[in-house]
Formats: C-alpha cells, structure tokens, sequence
C-alpha cells in the first residue's frame, strides 16, 4: 500500500523533510511497524526522534497510538507535542 | 467557526458577528493570547508558528463541539495566527457567547485549555540565545487535566 | 480603571489601551454583558439602569484591589453603563490582563461576580407586563460566595 | 447634628423623594435609632421600605450594618439589593 507521511516543527527540521509518499511491504501493518522499519533502514536521525516517548503521532488527522493499523491511502503525521495558543 | 490564518484579527469584529447571532445573547466572554518578550528568562525577538493545516481546524473544531456539549452555548468563534510573529502581537482568540456568564466563562477557559494541549501547533522562539521550538508546559497539561477531574465529580 | 458613563463603549478601544500598558502582557480576558430581551418569559423593550454616583466607582475599585491582591494582574478596565438601554445593547465590560491566562480567567469572572452583588446599580425592565426592578438573583449571591469559599480551601 | 440622606431605585419611587437634608435630634445616634425616627414620624410607605429584611445601608458611601453611628455631614443612603452587572 502507498502512504503520505508528514512531519512537523523540530521533528521536520532535524530530518530535513516535511513530506514524502512510501510504498510499504506487506509486513508494516501499524504504525510501530512503520516506525520500526524506519528507524532501521534509515540514519539515526530517525531512530532519536521517532522513538521519543513524547512522539505525537495521527492518521487521517486524528491522534492514534502507535498499535493503529495502516490502509492504503492513510495520511500518517509524526510531530512533537503541540505548543499554541 | 474555526479560522487559521497569518492575518491579525480585530475582536470588535469578532464580537460584532457573534452579537448578531443571538437576540438572547446575555454575555460574552473573549481570550486573547499575546506573544511575551521574555520566555524563561531570555528576551524574544520574535516567534515563528507553525501548524498542520486540516487537522488544526479539525482538532479545534472537536474542542468546540466538546465545550457545546459540556455548556449551553450560543457561538464561537476561533482565531488562531500561523507565521512569523512579533511581540506583542495578538496569536489567538476564543469567543463564546451565551446566555448566562458561567457558562461563557468555563467554555472559553476549556476551549484555551484543549488549544494548548491538543491542537497542533509548534512556536518556534527567536530569543537572544539562539532559536528554540516550544513544548507543552506542564502547567498545560494539568490544566487540561483538570476538567477531566470535574467530569468524575 | 473604572468608568461609569451613558456612552456605548468599543471593546477594541479597551483593548489596545491594555496592550499599550506591557510587553510581558501574555493573556487578556474580556467580558461583555448585554441587555436579553426575554425575562423570566416576558419580552423586555428596554432596561433603565440608575446607580449610585462615586459609590458605585468606590465599591467597583474596591472589587478590583480584591482581584490585583489575589491574582497577578497587570491591567483592568471596567465600564459600567447607565440611564436607558435596549435589548442586545452592552452593559458591562470588564477586561483583564496578565501574564498567563489562568490568573487573567479568574480575575474576571470574580470582578464580574463581586459587581453582581456589590456595586450599587439596579435595573428596571420594560416589559409587555409592565415595568420592574430587579434585585439581585440568589444564582449571582452564589457565584459571589464561592470565592469566599474557594479562600477557606 | 445635619446628615444627607439619600433614596434610590425602588425606594426612591415608592417614598417620592430621591434625596434629603435633616437634622437629627441628640437622641438619635445610629441607623437604627434613625430608621425607627422616620418610620414613627412618616407615613406608611417609610415603614413598609426602610424595615424591609433585604434593605441595604451606606454610611459615606460604605455599607454598613444597623448599629453603626452616625456624625455631623455623615451621607446615608437607603436601597434595595443590587442588580448591576
């Protein structure tokens, strides 16, 4: 299935991307999946901000935990937590 | 009604439209949020506000829904600043009307205290140490907390 | 400041004179009370509203002093209308700043609940029944008497 | 002594008079004994308003109780609860 997966704020900055579309195998099945295959095919840029206990993480725009299942055409978001208002 | 823009905003406009919702309209409660010139300590030049456009809407529109459920309301309106901004410059408002006081009063605090807690937006400060991206402080988190404790009353 | 006058007032007026004040101004909070044109069911054509000349401003910057000693404020602002009103027209404004919010939140709402039950103002509606003084509403003698409560804790 | 007394609201209405000078016998030396004055000497509207259990007093422009004093210049005013606001 193919993804688009953002990042925002320092998360964006420190792996200098705020955008990219993925094709997964059949295996990533959930986000912990997902964050697990990342963090070991990529630099370590990745496993230091993905596997923060802080990390926020949403699907379709809705905050999910990271056991939520991946179907094809999900809009997945990884972002530090939130500081408005 | 939900807006993120980069455009300052007037609240006597704001008030004006919400004034004209409702002949039963008794009160009307407003929050501005302003960017300070110091934060822990250091002077701030200026703040730049970032925000993920569609779940920002979306996740505020769910506070309000929440508040409308929680309070007898009449309207809301919601502004929130996106961009670079400078200090003392206006970042957000929250207006509620209604027709008794108390509950104008809760659902703007509750609205705030979601905002800060639950809708995506990232400060970036620029400060005379250097730049530096903003977390959820604490104080937040428990004051978001707190109507969850009154719920179980 | 507090301000007794006839006039309408412009809330953004209000609101840039307390912005003017600090730059560590983090939060305001505003409150705007407005003539209903239903009470107790009748149909209100106008209020008239008589107080008592520099009581009034004594015991409203008295309500105040009570707020700045309890909470970190930085600016007020009160304005009280007078003589004759009508439906939807603003009675009441009180506006609050701080340098967070939850200071500037409950500051207003007590300022607002003290002046219910304290500041020498009353209120005679013109209704379809006739006309009517109103007296303080035991919902206001309650909300004033929680702060009280809340100091015991 | 010569005090100022003032009426307003619905007082003020029902007694016909928003304002007064008078000077107090020696005898009279609070609220109280003053209240107990008019409500002897006037007619029954000062009865039926000034010994209403909800009626609120100033002395110079602060409330106060039934027992306080009264002095030469003092401004005492009579009302109704408030509903300001």
């Amino acid at each position: 299935m193919v993804i688009e997966i953002l990042y925002f704020a320092r998360i964006r900055e420190i792996l200098g991307m705020g955008r990219e579309q993925m094709t997964l195998n059949d295996d990533i099945e959930d986000i912990a999946s997902l964050i697990d295959y990342l963090c070991g095919a990529r630099d370590d840029r990745w496993s230091s901000t993905l596997q923060q206990e802080n990390l926020l993480i949403s699907v379709n725009q809705s905050m999910v935990k990271a056991d939520h299942g991946l179907r094809d055409g999900d809009e997945v978001a990884f972002f530090p937590p939130v500081s408005g208002g | 009604m939900v807006i993120i823009q980069e455009a300052d905003f007037d609240i006597a406009e704001e008030v004006k439209v919400l004034r004209a919702q409702s002949s039963e309209t008794g009160a009307i409660v407003t929050f501005i949020g302003l960017v300070r010139d110091i934060s822990d300590s250091d002077k701030v030049s200026g703040l730049y506000l970032e925000h993920y456009p569609g779940m920002t809407e979306k996740s505020i529109e769910g506070i309000v829904d929440a508040a409308k459920s929680r309070w007898q309301l009449i309207g809301t309106r919601v502004i929130h600043r996106v961009g670079q901004l400078s200090p003392s410059d206006q970042i957000v408002l929250v207006a509620v009307t209604s027709q008794h006081r108390k509950d104008a009063f809760l659902a703007c605090e509750f609205i705030m205290d979601y905002l800060k807690t639950r809708a995506p937006f990232w400060k970036k400060e620029q400060t005379t140490e250097g730049e530096r991206w903003l977390e959820t402080r604490s104080s937040d988190v428990d004051a978001a907390s707190q109507w969850q404790n009154e719920e179980s009353c």
